[in-house]
């Protein structure tokens, strides 16, 4: 049954790879995205048992995720089509074959429970994803795959170094190298500690490159830059959650040997510092999507925040992915569209898009909004409650820290928000928005992720939160 | 019954917000009868009825919808309606369709959502949907301020306020959290003042409530965001949208202990901003800015009687602290409607001269009468002149704060330099808006602008008689507010509610009475006895010099500059002088500006520190690959040395 | 065949890294990568078996093929196109990255005491071997302009790690096989865009002309 | 009934005897100087005088210049229906009235200003930035004053804060009150009344354009006021209280008048202070006024 939520997407990008139209292939987005919508949504009313050496399973932590992943999918994917109608002069059968793809090695990423699959999964998603960054096949889009690449690249090798290390630290622990988390998590302390420690530095900076934890994450202004908005909200809501999945479920095991604090204090320590990063960068940058990319960062830097404070802070973190998946969906969408009516991204050369892209520009300003904690968007109750679960767990200096952080990360998102929304166009911009028209096509998928967050901030089910809350009991299994 | 009365002006403004954009008439009608609603609720609540509660089993964001409707939330609910009404009507005429057809429909939408949602400020007990209806209300308030958006400088201070409205929040979002971290929910019973734990959040509280009210080192957003605001906005902004800082810090200083240093630290901070904010307010030229600046200053009242009255709790329950905090209360009215009164004046010259600049204006009075007398009207009272209602309130300040004075307890101490600051600032008032009024309207037009002004229609000019009223009435009758003021104290402290009117009020009342007749007696007498006399009019005399000349007139800066010269350590003023040259000077010149000091001298170097250090940052992003596996392997190392440190206990 | 080969094997492959760290010309240092891809896939069959493990064959044979022949045969295909020899001023030039090399795996070693082996791995020098290799790897990763010379650094970082692995052959060979397979599909990537793309965009292989995406 | 015929007895003492006190200065000033000088009535005259002539209406001015005038003069005269006289006691008097009575001098003092802003002639300008902003000061000093009473008596109303002396610091008081009744008044050194120099005149200059009843008002107001901070001054220092009413009231009248000769023979020993010095004396008067108020406390607390 979960095996389909893998099989379907792959066989929709076999399906894409061979289609011959090349109008009416985007239209295998949206029917694959809904048909593994619906697979999720039913797996995630009825769980599944999960058999405990499983190496795939739909467990709860994957039932937390991936029904946030899947809808930004579909939503994006209705979203793709009209876009490859904009962009019909390219050829779209890679990208709608890698991008189903995607999809379905991202599934196989969030219910691998064996430390080598999601290894895999995870980097054969960091693969699938290179042609979709140069989809534009501008040298810029080359140069910054390149970077994505090797930067990626070197994150690959870290964390297979630091599976091998951890799969050591069972052998060494007298294990017969069974590296599913069970078996792991079950072994505990037996687990050998100088390699569980060098494991856990490995692979959390091999999956924090592909979060983008700063200072691994320089990879992303660019790849984001370049890449198309869909790509970029893909990228963003669901290729960084399996890795931050990954890393969670790494924290467990390390939990399980009895190291779970120096652990929280590394993920206390990168997170911090990824949302300072952030919001220097912020303050400074001049191009309205790798601005997105560093919000993007500063997103990655509150999770792992959250993911320090224990119990309650995880708790916060998934409602976190789910809230800033989908309001960063939203922005990446309506950032597209504005930076195709305008031509540029640079704050220098756009301005006055309230009245080249009026749609657009409110969703763009509103998502700004929202992703910077206004209520009564998802972001700000999924921060607010790690707020209060770090001052409950006494991080009163790091919670201080934090919202000093959103602050400046709200001075430098305004500031160029504001910067490109207001004033008068460029007369030069006018003529490239005529040919730019707001379809409902390219509005109504970011306005539908911009009411998904305002509903999960206001009318969050209760389904969810127990969801959440069982992911969190599989993590911090308490005796 | 207040219930449904709330629900009907809830009711009405949702559906103002709906058709605001289309049909400006139902609109306005809409907006008047739900601000009405509101205010009987308020009023019912004020006179005597039960506070009103309503726990919903309705959930947003999981928690429970908790509304209640108590004295303190009910006075600044009337003031808001007051002022929401009025603004509504006055926008009308000022900000009319047919000049700016963009912005007049979103105005409308905005105008009935930050009433709404400042009205949702005022009944909310929850925590988390305080937070939510705070933050809805502050950016309502940026939408409104940044209406007429092509305009730079309206940007610029619309990004400024939103900055350090969000800077506020933070502290809130702290506050609330500890608070809900700490009582284990977020909802807000009432009164929680045994938690000794909870005093410490008091100063969260002061900080991020301090901001929106415009407190002295924090209300670097204020000028800039009333002055370039259209002016109904601003009237509201200064009537009513600070007062909900001002009813942060009232309602959680009266639900959670607070601190022994509070009253001290409140009372300094009153004290300052009083004395400092109308040092600036003195200083301007753009009268919007002043307007703005004498906020601040009456804010610091506002706070000096707070102050005591935290003082008085602190210092075993004096007597005394009642009379400052019912001083403080009835000010938070008396201000919102003078205030907004002088906005409504200071919008209708600005609508009929197109300059805020006080040295091009003057001579108003001819072309536009009933602003000139309004505007007057309202001088006199904010600058707490008998008998109007400034003075009332001041003066019930002023009593409490003698009365600590008189007790020697160590309170007086703080009292005392308060009660001196505060003569100083009302006498600086009564300059600033001696200086305003006539540079305004008295004496010759400066410019051609002024000479053709032309006075506001009765669209405009309804709402200013209303609130001209309003001060009116608190300053001849203080009596029939009492019960309200009294009602508000007692939801603050318990204890306080049984307060008996003060003697004094009700001869103060009179007094004011006789005052007012005798004086428009006396005019009207010596008006007659002139004109029976023989009345002629001649050219100024000015000790016989021939040939007068409109720009010989004493402009605001000279008229300033005394005691402006007294402040040069914190106005700091830029001065650009050409002194003329020889026996026939062909050219001579003097340009005066007073800086936002705390904004230019102290945030603007520091944030562009901050932005140094950001550029720095953005080298490391210069696009050498071989550099970014550098930080790569560099946070290796670096989480390595971490989990080595963390390894070692 | 024991342990002896094995670490002869391994010295062996520490000499190429060294060979690579010195070696200004392209050719000689994709022969380098090359030669130690064949070393590395025979060294699975070098590790003594109870049983014969149709597994371990298979993954010596992909590993030869694959970086021992393909992606070598690519590189030199891509150094052809861009008709470049030799790398350029490097960021680290040669000597400071020899010497770098060598002191780093002597530091590394040293650190890597921390680390318990197991007994039967105690003997061999697999870890000192993996630790040099991927120092060799990050300092060309770092330290050369051309996008070749940071392939090859890139596939002995790969070596390295691939080295560390063979002390799980025998517990998760699956493991390792992915990994194997996934390196080479990565380095066909990173081929691919390096021949294709950024030849043709930039009709070049210098990366200093890859930093127009900056703040 | 009896609050109305108290009310009018005093308006009728205020109204009458107020205008002897500038004619008495005038004459201590020529007797020092050793002229005959004007008589001591000459104030009465120019009231009946100038309440008989016509009115000249610079063409600028409001109705706002006529107003003026008559609202300070009722404010002026609220004022010293407030103050208590000796033994007489006052015709209504509450906690805090002390308050209203300094806030109706500074309505009057607004009245004047705008009044004199009315002309849009520069002098007046001058002389109106003067008066306010000099005023900032007198009134910190004032109220220091004010204050130093009420801690001295634990009162905030006027007849109980008046009767006893200041006590130990009644000199310091004495000389705070002085200054600023100088100041107030617009007398030397502060102000010289009949200069003919307008760039040097405080007071003076803001009337310049005045004429007719209004002038008359003005000149009256201004003569209440000087008479309402004698008694302050004398009520402040002397224990009137604590003397028979005859007593009290003859001690009253003479420290007034003791007062109004010190205004005098100030007048004509002093010359006028540059203006830059003037914030200085005031400042001094401020200071004065605090100390009797700390002295007084350490009174009290014993």
């Amino acid at each position: 049954m979960n095996a389909f939520l893998i099989i379907v997407p792959l066989v929709g990008a076999a399906l894409a790879a061979v289609w011959p139209g090349n109008r009416t292939r985007p239209w295998l987005l949206p029917a694959v995205g809904l048909v593994h919508a619906v697979l999720t949504l039913w797996l995630f009313v009825d769980p599944p048992t999960v058999a405990p050496t499983a190496w795939l399973g739909f467990d709860p932590l994957a039932r937390a995720v991936l029904p946030a992943v899947s809808l930004l999918f579909l939503v994006c994917a209705a979203y793709g089509v009209s876009y490859l109608k904009v962009r019909s002069e390219r050829p779209n059968r890679v990208f709608v074959a890698l991008l189903l793809a995607v999809l379905g090695l991202l599934s196989a990423g969030h219910q691998a429970r064996h430390l080598g699959l999601l290894w895999i999964a995870t980097e054969a998603v960091t693969l699938a994803a290179v042609p979709l960054l140069h989809f534009n096949g501008t040298p810029r889009a080359f140069e910054a795959t390149w970077k994505y690449l090797l930067v990626g690249g070197t994150g690959i090798a870290l964390s297979l170094l630091g599976s091998f290390c951890l799969g050591y630290a069972s052998l060494h622990g007298g294990g017969e190298g069974d590296l599913t988390f069970v078996a792991l998590t079950a072994q505990g302390a037996g687990l050998s500690r100088p390699w569980v420690l060098t494991a856990w530095v490995l692979l959390l900076v091999g999956y924090g490159t592909k979060m983008g934890l700063a200072p691994m994450h320089t990879w992303k202004p660019d790849a984001y830059g370049e890449a198309p908005g869909i790509v970029g909200a893909i990228l963003a809501g669901g290729v960084t959650t399996v890795a931050f999945t990954a890393i969670l479920r790494v924290r467990a095991v390390i939990g399980a040997a009895g190291e779970g604090a120096i652990a929280d204090r590394t993920l206390l320590v990168i997170g911090l510092f990824s949302m300072l990063v952030a919001a220097l960068f912020l303050l400074g940058t001049r191009d309205f999507k790798r601005m997105l990319a560093y919000s993007s960062v500063e997103h990655m830097g509150i999770l792992s925040l959250g993911a320090a404070l224990g119990g309650a802070g995880v708790a916060a973190a998934l409602f976190h992915v789910w809230t800033n998946g989908l309001t960063k969906g939203a922005l990446f969408l309506s950032a597209g569209n504005i930076r195709r009516a305008a031509g540029s991204a640079s704050m220098d050369e756009v301005r006055g898009m309230s009245i080249l892209t009026p749609r657009s520009a409110a969703i763009f300003v509103t998502g700004m909004f929202a992703v910077t904690a206004l209520p009564p968007f998802g972001p700000f109750f999924s921060e607010l409650q790690i707020v209060r679960a770090g001052l409950a767990s006494g991080h009163g200096a790091a919670i201080a820290m934090f919202l000093g952080c959103l602050l400046f990360a709200f001075f430098g998102l305004t500031r160029v928000v504001f910067g490109i929304v207001d004033g008068r166009p460029r007369t030069a911009a006018r003529a490239n928005g005529k040919r730019f028209v707001e379809t409902a096509g390219v509005i109504v998928p970011p306005l539908l992720l911009l009411c998904l967050s305002l509903w999960l901030g206001l009318f969050c089910p209760a389904t969810l939160r127990e969801a959440w809350s069982a992911a969190v009991a599989q993590l911090f299994p308490t005796p | 019954m207040p219930g449904p009365l709330l629900l009907f002006a809830f009711a009405a403004l949702v559906t103002g917000i709906v058709v605001g954009v289309r049909m400006s008439r139902l609109w306005l009608a809409l907006t008047v009868a739900g601000t009405t609603a509101g205010f009987g609720a308020a009023l019912m609540v004020l006179l005597g009825a039960a506070d009103w509660e309503w726990r919903s089993g309705f959930s947003l964001g999981d928690e429970l919808v908790h509304l209640r409707l108590d004295g303190v939330s009910a006075l600044f609910l009337a003031l808001l309606c007051v002022v929401g009404g009025a603004g509504a009507v006055y926008a009308r005429e000022y900000w009319p369709e047919k000049h700016y057809p963009a912005s007049a429909p979103r105005g409308r939408v905005w105008w009935s959502a930050l009433v709404l949602s400042m009205g949702l400020v005022l009944t909310v007990s929850n925590g988390l949907h305080f937070l939510i209806v705070w933050e809805l209300f502050a950016i309502c308030a940026f939408f409104l301020i940044t209406l007429d958006r092509q305009r730079r400088e309206v940007r610029a201070a619309g990004w400024l306020y939103l900055a350090a409205s969000h800077a506020g929040t933070m502290a809130l979002f702290a506050f609330f959290s500890l608070l809900a971290a700490r009582t284990g929910s977020w909802d807000l019973p009432g009164p929680m003042r045994e938690r000794a734990d909870l005093s410490s959040l008091f100063w969260l509280v002061l900080a991020g409530f301090g901001v929106k009210a415009g407190v002295f080192p924090l209300h670097i957003w204020l000028p800039s965001a009333h002055a370039n605001a259209p002016s109904h906005v601003s009237a509201i902004m200064s009537g009513v949208a600070i007062k909900m800082g001002i009813y942060g810090i009232v309602r959680f200083s009266g639900w959670l202990p607070v601190p022994a240093a509070a009253g001290w630290v409140v009372i300094g901070l009153g004290a300052t901003s009083a004395l400092l904010g109308i040092a600036f307010a003195f200083a301007q030229n753009d009268f919007k800015r002043l307007l703005a600046y004498c906020s601040v200053e009456n804010i610091g009242i506002i706070l000096v009687g707070l102050g005591a009255a935290l003082l008085a709790l602190t210092h075993g329950d004096a007597v005394w602290g009642r009379l400052a905090l019912a001083g403080a209360l009835l000010h938070v009215w008396s201000h919102g409607a003078f205030k907004a009164l002088l906005f409504f004046g200071a919008g209708s010259v600005l609508h009929a001269t197109g300059t805020r600049e006080m040295s091009r204006l003057g001579g108003l009075w001819r072309t536009m009468p009933w602003t000139a007398g309004l505007f007057a009207l309202g001088s006199l009272a904010v600058s707490g002149l008998p008998p109007l209602n400034g003075f009332v309130s001041e003066w019930l300040v002023y009593l409490g704060l003698f009365d600590a004075v008189t007790s020697k307890g160590p309170s007086a101490w703080a009292a005392l330099p308060a009660a001196i600051m505060l003569a100083m600032a009302g006498a600086m008032a009564m300059a600033s808006f001696a200086k305003a009024s006539a540079m305004i309207f008295l004496g010759a037009p400066r410019t051609q602008a002024a000479a053709h002004a032309h006075e506001c229609g009765m669209g405009m000019r309804a709402p200013m008689l209303m609130l001209a009223g309003v001060c009116v009435g608190i300053g001849l009758a203080p009596i029939l507010f009492w019960p309200a003021i009294r009602r508000a104290a007692g939801s603050w402290c318990p204890g306080w509610g049984a307060e008996e009117t003060p003697a004094p009020l009700v001869a103060l009342g009179s007094v004011h009475v006789a005052l007012a007749v005798l004086i428009l007696a006396a005019a009207a007498w010596l008006w007659r006895k002139a004109h029976t006399n023989g009345l002629r009019r001649g050219m100024t005399w000015d000790c016989g010099y021939a040939t007068p000349y409109a720009r010989m007139q004493y402009v605001s800066a000279s008229f300033a500059g005394i005691v402006s010269g007294w402040f040069r350590w914190i106005l700091q003023p830029e001065r650009k002088i050409r002194r003329p040259r020889g026996h026939f000077p062909e050219e001579a010149l003097r340009l005066e500006r007073v800086p936002e000091t705390v904004l230019e001298r102290i945030i603007g170097p520091v944030s562009a520190a901050i932005m140094r250090v950001s550029t720095t940052v953005r080298q490391l992003q210069h696009g050498r690959l071989q550099f970014y596996i550098l930080y790569v392997v560099a946070g290796l190392i670096a989480l390595g040395v971490l989990v080595l440190l963390g390894g070692a206990p | 065949m024991s342990g002896g080969t094995l670490n002869l094997f391994i010295g062996l492959a520490m000499g190429l890294n060294l060979l690579a760290l010195g070696s200004s010309r392209l050719p000689s240092l994709i022969r380098a990568v090359s030669l130690q891809g064949v070393l590395l896939g025979v060294m699975p069959l070098l590790l003594e078996h109870d049983t014969f493990d149709w597994r371990v064959v298979l993954v010596a044979l992909a590993t030869m093929v694959g970086k021992g022949l393909v992606i070598p045969g690519l590189l030199r295909r891509a150094m052809r196109a861009a008709n470049v020899e030799r790398e350029m001023a490097p960021f680290i030039s040669y000597v400071p990255s020899l010497l770098l090399g060598a002191g780093g795996t002597i530091a590394a070693v040293a650190l890597a005491r921390g680390l318990p082996l197991l007994p039967e791995h105690a003997g061999t020098l697999l870890v000192p071997g993996a630790i040099a290799s991927m120092l060799t790897g990050f300092i060309l990763l770092i330290g050369r302009a051309k996008a070749i010379s940071q392939v090859c650094g890139y596939l002995i970082l790969e070596n390295g790690i691939y080295l560390f692995g063979l002390l799980l052959i025998h517990s998760t060979p699956l493991l390792v096989e992915s990994g194997i397979l996934l390196d080479v599909t990565v380095g066909v990537f990173v081929i691919g865009i390096i021949v294709d793309r950024i030849q043709r965009a930039f009709d070049s292989l210098d990366t200093r002309k890859l930093t127009t995406l900056r703040e | 009934m009896n609050l109305i015929l108290a009310v009018i007895l005093r308006l009728a003492v205020w109204l009458l005897l107020a205008p002897l006190l500038p004619g008495i200065i005038n004459k201590v000033k020529a007797w020092v100087a050793g002229r005959r000088g004007p008589p001591v009535l000459q104030l009465y005259y120019d009231l009946a005088k100038l309440w008989r002539k016509g009115v000249v209406l610079s063409t600028l001015a409001s109705p706002g210049f006529i107003a003026g005038p008559a609202v300070a003069w009722v404010a002026l005269l609220g004022a010293a229906m407030l103050m208590p006289l000796g033994p007489g006691g006052t015709a209504l008097s509450f906690r805090g009235d002390v308050l209203l009575l300094i806030y109706l001098l500074a309505l009057a003092r607004f009245c004047t200003a705008w009044a004199a802003m009315e002309t849009g002639s520069a002098f007046e300008g001058m002389g109106a930035a003067r008066e306010v902003s000099y005023a900032v000061l007198a009134e910190a000093a004032i109220v220091t004053a004010v204050l130093s009473l009420s801690v001295q008596t634990g009162s905030v109303s006027l007849v109980t804060m008046l009767s006893p002396s200041a006590g130990a610091g009644a000199v310091l008081l004495a000389a705070g009150l002085f200054t600023v009744l100088l100041a107030e008044n617009c007398r030397v050194p502060f102000d010289d009344p009949n200069t003919h120099l307008e760039l040097t005149m405080i007071h003076e200059v803001m009337v310049l354009d005045h004429s007719g009843p209004p002038l008359a008002a003005i000149l009256h107001g201004a003569s209440v006021k000087l008479l309402l901070f004698a008694v302050l001054l004398i009520q402040a220092v002397l224990p009137l209280g604590a003397l028979s009413a005859p007593a009290a009231a003859g001690a009253l009248v003479a420290g007034v008048l003791a007062v109004t000769v010190g205004v005098g023979l100030v007048e004509s020993w002093l010359a006028r202070l540059a203006f830059r010095r003037v914030p200085l004396l005031l400042t001094t008067a401020f200071l004065l006024c605090l100390f009797a108020l700390l002295v007084a406390w350490k009174g009290g607390a014993k």
